[in-house]
Order: C-alpha cells, then structure tokens, then sequence
C-alpha cells in the first residue's frame, strides 16, 4: 500500500487488527440472568459487546478480556473464563 | 545620489520627515530610499534617519556615513550628537535654532542653515513639532526636492486642518531660508 | 449507543481512556471534529495506516491541540460551517502542564472549543511519570516511594479552577463510572457557546496498578471517596454537584491500588491517610458534596 | 502602481492580495509593522479574513496547523525568537505537508538579546522542511510572497515556505514599489483547493504516528518534494513575470557572472550593496561577480555548480555561522562542489550580525582578500569579515 501525504488515514480503519489476540480470559455471558441493562456495553473499552438478535454479545475478535463487562453487570451473568489456545 | 541624515528625538517625526523626503522625490520623478537608524530608542532619546535621492534605483542598504545633507530637528542634539560627522564639505546642515550659525561652533566645512523651526511650529502649528518645518527649510535650502511634491509628501501624511497648518509650516520655512 | 471509536486499538486491557472517547462522542454525534495532543490516546488510536477515529481527527503535538483547534474553528467559521462540534480530547500531562499557555489563549480568545481531559494522573504514555495532575501521597515513577519519599509530595492542580478564571462558561468534572452524568455534560458544554472544560477521571490499569476489571469500580469509588468530586460551574458559579449518599473513608480506594501500597507499609502511611482524608473532607466542605 | 511605502506595508498588501483565509501572529520585533498593518487592513474592511491574535509564537503557527488542515490559506509572519520558539511546528507542520507561508523578517538569535538584522534565524531553520526564499529588496519580498503561496500549493509540492526578508533593513525601510494589483493575483494564484481536509462528510485522520518501517519513506517523500520543487521555484518566477513583467531569476540570480574571476556568493538585503560595489570595481578592472542565492532550501546544487563553473575564487558572504564549523551557506556550496571537477579556493565571510552594517568597505575587503587566495596567497578559509578584534 502507497503511503498517504500528511499521513492521512481512513476512519475505523483500526478494525483490521484483531486485537482478540491479546485475551488470555474470555467473557462467558449467561443471557439467562441478563436484564439487558446495557451496561455491559457502556462500559467495554473495545466498543465490542453488542445486542445481536436481542442478546448482548461480545465480540471476540476485539474483545482484550479486561473484564470490566463481567466486573460492572449488576447480575454477574458475565464470567471470565481461562481460554485454551 | 544625495544621502540625507535626520537627527531627532524619539516622538519627533524623524523617520517620517525621512519618509516623506523618499516620498516627495518620487513625486519628482527620482528614485528614493528612507530608513531609520533602528533602535530600541524611546521617546526623548536622540535618533537618526536617513534618506537617499537618486536618478537612478537605489540598491545600497548601508547606513550613510558622508551624508550630503543633515537636518538637525533639536539644538540641544548638539551637546551630545556628534551631528556634522561625515558631512561632506560641499554639503549642508540645517538645524533648528534661534542662534546665528557661527555661534553654534560646528566642526564642519559644509555650509549651516539655521532657522528657527520650533518658533514657526508653535505659529503656524500651535505646538513645537517642528518635521514638517524642518522639510519646508530642507526644501528651500537645497533644492532637492520641489515644493509641490513635498506638499504632496504631506498630503499622505495629514489631512484636513491638520494638513493646512503644516502646509502654511512648509511655506513659511521654505520661504524663510529661500531668501 | 452509537459507535465512533472503533475497535482494534491498542490500548491497554481494561484502559478507561477508549470507554471514556466512545461516550465522549456518543454524545457529540458524528458532526464532530476532534483534535487530540500527543498521548496515549493518539498513540493507541491512531497506528499508521490505521485510525480508530470515526469522526474527523488531527494530531499535531503535544503542547498545541488547543491552538490547532482553535485553527479549526475560525477555518471552519471562515467556510461557513459553525455547526460542528470541535473538541480536544487529550489527557492531562498535555492539558495540566505543557499545553498550559496554549489553553489559555484558546480560553482568553473565546474559541467554540470544547476541551476534554480525560485524567489519569501522570504520563503513563511515557511510564507514569508525576504530572501536576498527580495527587498528594501519589508514587510514580519520577516520585517513587523510598526511604526518604511517600511520592508526590504536592496536590493537584485545580485545572477546572483555572478555566473558570478564564470566564470559561461551562466547565465541569466527570467520571467514566457515571456515563450518563458524562454524555449530559458533553451535550451541556456543547450546547453552550465559547470554550468549555471538562475533566473526566479515567484510571490507568498500568500507572495506578489494580486488579482486572476493576476501572470503573476505582473512578467509582474515586468519586464515593470524595477525592473526586462531581460538578458544573455554569457562568462562574457552582451549578451542581452529585451528592454522595454514603461516603466511603479514603482507604477504599487507596487500598486497591499499587501507587499506594507504601501508604499501608511505611510507619509513616498512616498519618498520609489522614491527609488523603482531610483533602476528601475538604472537598465535602468546599462542594457541599453530603448532605 | 509604483509608490513610496515602508517594506512591512508592502508585503502586508502582498498578502492581501493572496485572499489569505486565516491569518495568526504575535507581536516580535521587528516583524511587527506587516501584521498591525494587516490588522489595520482587517479594521478598515479592505481584507477579509480571520485575524487571530494568539498568545506566542507558538500557538500562531499552530493554530494555522488547525486553519490549514480544514483547508484554509494561512499566513503568519515572525522573527528570531519567534522563529525559534516555533521550532517544533516547524517540523510538524513540514511532515504533515500544509502549504503555509511565514514571512520572517531575519534578525539574530540571543543571547545576547539583539532585536537586529542578521539571518541566523531562517539558516538555522534549514533542515525543517520548510522551503526558504530570501528577498534581495521589498519589491522582491513583496513578489515572493504570492510566488510562494504558488509553490507551496502545489499538489505535487505540499511543503510550507518562508519568505526571508532583511529585518530592518527591509521591513522599515521606505522605497518606491510595485505593489500587486489583484487582478493579476487572481489570474497568477488560483484558490486553494487541497484534495483532502478535515471534512465531517469523510472523516479522515490526519497525522497519525509512523513507525520504524514507514517512517524512512516519510522523510524521503518530504525530501523528494523538496528536491521537485527547485523547478516549481523556476516555473513560479516566469509565471510571475508573464503576469507581473518583474524577474528576480529562479532559484538563483547572477551578476556581472560571465567572466568574473572573484565570485561573490550571498541571500538577502546585502546584495543591493554588493551589485553597487560590483560596478565600481569593474570600473576599476577587477573582474568580480555576483552569485544570488534566492532559494536556500531546496539547495540550488547543480545551478551552483553552474554558475560558479569559471570562476578562480568563490566569496561566500553571509550573515550567519555555524558554532562549532564554519558557517552555513558555506559548508552548504562546498558540498555542493566536491564531487563536481570544479576545484577553486571557497572563502567564507560571516559578516553582518546582530545589525552590524555591512558597508562598501567591507565588500572591498573581502574582494581584496578573495583576490589575494585567487593568486595563490593562502589565508583562513572561513573568518568574521568585521570583527573588531580590539574588544577581544
């Protein structure tokens, strides 16, 4: 890819690092207890908790697993879990 | 090429007599460059600016070392200025002073014009600002430059009454050192 | 919520700064630019030829994002488009310290300028050096905890103080614990005209060193603690604060964190605590903050 | 129209008639008359556009960062200290390729605090990015400035200029101009239109951060059109002499060159001394010439080469110097020649600081000894032409 004068780049364009990579414990949610309170997303610094046909799920291409969804959900529906790579 | 010196003090219009010599000899056809003696002069410290006169376009940028002319706004420069420095002999000094030229003791062979400029400025001016006159006594006393041009000269400076009276202040001095 | 701070940048696991950015411009909408000083935030968000940034973005350096800004806006003015929103979003070592000048100008010169700090108390892009956002008692790494040190040995500097001495019309503190309060201020200080000043306390899971998942939880006891506190000078005066119900002693929060864990090891800690406490209480006192 | 008007005017009306859409400075001296005049110009009604009086330096050239990359024409003017207190931008505005264009009005860098003429300024501003024109007089200061707006707009350039004019000796002196009609600056400079700005509707990042592996290509891509714009220079000089019928020359300009054995090499005010001299020594025999530079960076390489092909000995005169070597102009043209055949004795004069006048009898001196190397006398190479080594 040419290089862009000034360094210009295109907006959004961070999505093509898939910083899922980076997890070591991933965020299990149990839709079950989930009262849709949305904070779980609010608060994701990934911007990667979405509501997908009504349910709140993390997307684990960018998901770091920080924790913060399963720390803040007023339930405790989300759980980290150890991933095996 | 005639090179002219002004010396004044900060807040007497020195750079602008310089400014409206350069001006009043394009209005004559001729070439000319003015300039100050930059400085970090405040108000009351004595200051230079110069002037130069050509046919042809000027393109030397040094300070003027053997001036032609010199124009001394304020007598009491005297005392600490060194004013006739360099002046050629062939040249002038016009100086603003109630004294005759031979009481003022110049160490120069040029040819001093005394006028009483602060005394036609309070007369035609009402207040002792004396570039303009000075010009008037320039003008008259060497030739350099036309009357009307320098008229001119003052025109872009002033208008109005303002303008009258240093006009009446150019033709008083010019008539004065023109006898 | 929609989204203008895209993933697949790099900012730390469990970094407020991202949460903080996308409520940031949730609120602001998409007519929005953003000029951002050198930091963290620049450098997560914008690895060449990538950029997290949705909206129309510009780095330039360190000390002069306001100034940029204020560029923006007069070129912005000058073609005519007055209805976008301008912000700066930088973090506070660019904002408390070397942006300093530049942000008063842009404050004296009245720019519709919205400056956003958001807080995490030292350079952390650098390695969690002292800022003059750092608190009492702090240990960083230019004022580490030692044999003859307890940390930062100053306060905060009142940032939100200067601005209002600036007759910056709408400044207010903030919180990534409360994103409601936030977004509100946002649209708050965008709807008022002329410059206004936000900062938004925002942890750094690396400089202050707490456990996973905790981010929101400290902003959140930050703010219960009263080390904190939440409010809007409107025109000058105090316009609001958010009341704290049940005030949580200082320790709580100082506790969780590994830039005081010599407050709970020295002989000397105790008496720290004791300060940390008293400049909570003052806070109470100044701002009204119990009822 | 020709008229007789202070250099800082000049140029301020220069500017004006490049419709600069924003306009940012602060006060330094002696760089002061061009932006009260452009103020006073903005109160009278007769120049639209935003004035933003800033708190430093500083924060003028950056703010026109913000202003440029909206896609505004930008215009600020500085000097010396301020130069240097904007450093930084310098280089960030040059990387980030915003056509802005800064009249410095040269003046020396304390301490000791000197508010005179001398160019160490601009020279020491060199390897920044910034493309740099030196005015020989007003009329070219005034001239340059929309050539430069010319340059730097260009798409295939995208580099800022400053146009470097005498402080003092230019900027407060009163000499008969041309001063632009608008007319031919709109049919010389057409509006700027940049291909990318900072656009709600395509939200582009500006200035992202670059590592190791691209970072290389950066500063190659900023050289490269640095090196593409010595023709621009060429090529924005015969436009404005098509429009204007005024001709400085293109990145250089010679001067009685065609036989001259003495080579004098120089930018800026103190040419108009030289070119009087020149004719006075050539009445006199002495075969002496004169070498131009009107852009210093990009560096006029192979039109120095050139120009100083016949020449038996190389006079550099400039009002700068490098502490520690020799002084910049110089070990710039020395380079310049050593890996062409060309092989005469190169003698630098740093002369001119901090306001020192530059007289006719300087000029001569350093003729006198330029001849002197020319018939073999070796002497320094590199020497402060008007030292007053009695003060030492």
């Amino acid at each position: 890819m040419k290089l862009t004068i000034g360094a210009v780049v295109e907006p959004g364009s961070t999505m093509v690092t898939k910083t899922g990579a980076w997890r070591t414990f991933a965020p299990v949610v149990d839709h079950k207890k989930c009262i849709k309170c949305s904070l779980c997303e609010i608060y994701c610094p990934e911007a990667c908790i979405h509501q997908v046909e009504g349910l709140f799920v993390p997307d684990l291409d960018y998901c770091k697993g920080c924790g913060i969804c399963s720390h803040e959900c007023p339930r405790k529906a989300i759980t980290m879990i150890l991933e095996e790579k | 090429m005639k090179e002219i010196r002004f010396h004044g003090r900060g807040g007497q219009g020195a750079v602008t007599a310089a400014e409206m010599i350069a001006i009043a000899a394009y209005e004559d056809g001729r070439y000319s460059q003015a300039f100050p003696a930059f400085g970090v002069e405040r108000r009351g410290a004595p200051v230079m600016a110069f002037a130069r006169i050509a046919d042809d376009p000027i393109r030397i940028r040094s300070q003027i070392y053997e001036p032609d002319y010199v124009v001394v706004q304020d007598v009491t420069l005297l005392d600490v200025v060194d004013v006739a420095s360099g002046l050629k002999g062939t040249g002038k000094i016009i100086i603003n002073t109630d004294r005759q030229p031979s009481a003022l003791n110049l160490n120069t062979k040029a040819e001093v014009v005394a006028i009483d400029a602060t005394k036609i400025a309070m007369e035609t001016l009402g207040r002792p600002i004396v570039n303009t006159t000075m010009l008037g006594a320039f003008c008259g006393s060497t030739g350099e430059i036309k009357l009307e041009s320098l008229n001119k000269a003052l025109m872009t400076k002033f208008s109005g009454e303002l303008a009258n009276k240093n006009l009446l202040a150019i033709k008083t001095a010019f008539e004065r050192v023109s006898k | 919520m929609q989204n203008l701070f895209a993933p697949g940048h790099r900012a730390c696991a469990g970094c407020a700064m991202p949460t903080t950015v996308k409520l940031i411009l949730d609120a602001a909408g998409p007519n929005t630019v953003v000029a951002s000083p050198t930091g963290c935030l620049e450098v997560v968000s914008t690895p060449y030829p990538e950029s997290a940034w949705m909206v129309p973005w510009v780095h330039s350096l360190f000390e002069n994002a306001s100034a940029v800004a204020s560029g923006i806006e007069v070129a912005l003015k000058r073609f005519g488009k007055t209805d976008i929103n301008i912000l700066v979003i930088g973090g506070d070592g660019s904002t408390l310290d070397i942006g300093m000048g530049c942000i008063s100008g842009m404050f004296d010169r009245g720019h519709n300028v919205k400056y956003i700090c958001y807080d995490n108390e030292a350079y952390m892009n650098t390695g969690v050096q002292r800022s003059s956002s750092t608190p009492y008692g702090t240990s960083t790494s230019t004022t580490p905890s030692g044999k003859a040190s307890f940390g930062n040995p100053r306060p905060k500097k009142d940032m939100p103080a200067i601005a209002v001495a600036h007759k910056v019309p709408y400044v207010a503190t903030a919180s990534v614990a409360y994103p409601v309060d936030l977004r509100n201020k946002v649209k708050k200080a965008i709807a008022t005209p002329g410059p206004a000043y936000l900062q938004v306390n925002a942890p750094c899971i690396t400089g202050w060193n707490f456990e996973a998942g905790n981010t929101v939880e400290l902003s959140r006891l930050s703010v219960e603690t009263c080390l904190w506190p939440l409010y809007e000078y409107i025109n000058g005066e105090l316009a609001s604060v958010k009341k704290i119900r049940s005030k949580k002693p200082v320790e709580e929060y100082l506790k969780v964190q590994g830039r005081y864990r010599h407050l709970f090891k020295s002989p000397d800690g105790a008496e720290l605590i004791r300060k940390i406490q008293a400049i909570a209480d003052a806070n109470v006192k100044k701002f009204g903050l119990v009822d | 129209m020709m008229k007789v008007i202070e250099g800082s005017h000049a140029v301020a009306h220069a500017v004006m008639c490049c419709r600069p859409d924003v306009i940012s400075a602060y006060p330094i001296t002696p760089q002061t008359h061009i932006v009260e005049h452009l103020s006073q110009l903005v109160a009278d009604g007769k120049l639209n556009t935003e004035f933003l009086t800033v708190d430093s330096e500083f924060s003028a050239l950056s703010s026109l960062v913000g202003a440029s990359v909206v896609g505004a024409r930008c215009y600020s003017s500085t000097t010396s200290q301020g130069l240097a207190l904007m450093w930084e931008v310098l280089y960030n505005s040059s990387g980030l390729r915003l056509p802005l264009v800064m009249t410095v009005a040269n003046r020396a860098l304390g301490a000791p605090l000197n508010i005179w003429n001398d160019q160490q300024d601009s020279v020491g501003a060199r390897d920044s990015g910034w493309i740099q024109l030196y005015a020989e007089n007003v009329q070219e200061a005034v001239d340059m400035t929309p050539q430069a707006y010319k340059i730097a707009e260009d798409p295939d350039i995208l580099l800022p200029v400053m146009v470097c004019m005498d402080g003092f000796i230019l900027t407060h002196v009163y000499e008969p101009v041309y001063l632009l009609e608008q007319d031919k600056v709109d049919s010389y400079l057409p509006p700027y239109r940049p291909a990318v700005v900072l656009d709600t509707a395509n939200p582009k990042t500006f200035g992202a951060f670059v590592d190791p592996s691209k970072f290389t290509e950066y500063r190659y891509m900023q050289w490269d059109a640095q090196i593409r714009a010595k023709q621009k220079i060429v090529d924005a000089a015969l436009d404005f002499q098509k429009i204007f019928g005024r001709y400085y020359g293109g990145l250089i300009d010679t001067y009685h060159a065609e036989d001259a054995e003495i080579m004098i090499v120089t930018m800026g005010s103190v040419i108009g001394t030289i070119r009087d001299c020149i004719d006075s020594m050539r009445a006199e025999g002495i075969k002496v010439g004169l070498t131009k530079i009107r852009s210093y960076r990009p560096f006029p390489a192979e039109a120095l080469q050139k120009a100083l092909k016949d020449a038996s000995v190389i006079a550099v005169i400039e009002k700068d110097t490098t502490v520690g070597n020799q002084s910049a102009l110089l070990t710039d043209l020395k380079a310049a020649l050593y890996n062409s055949k060309l092989r005469m004795p190169v003698l630098g004069f740093t002369a001119g600081l901090g306001g020192r006048d530059i007289t006719v009898t300087d000029i001569r001196k350093m003729v006198e000894i330029s001849s002197r190397a020319k018939d073999g006398v070796a002497e320094s190479d590199y020497q402060f032409l008007d030292l007053k080594k009695e003060l030492l």
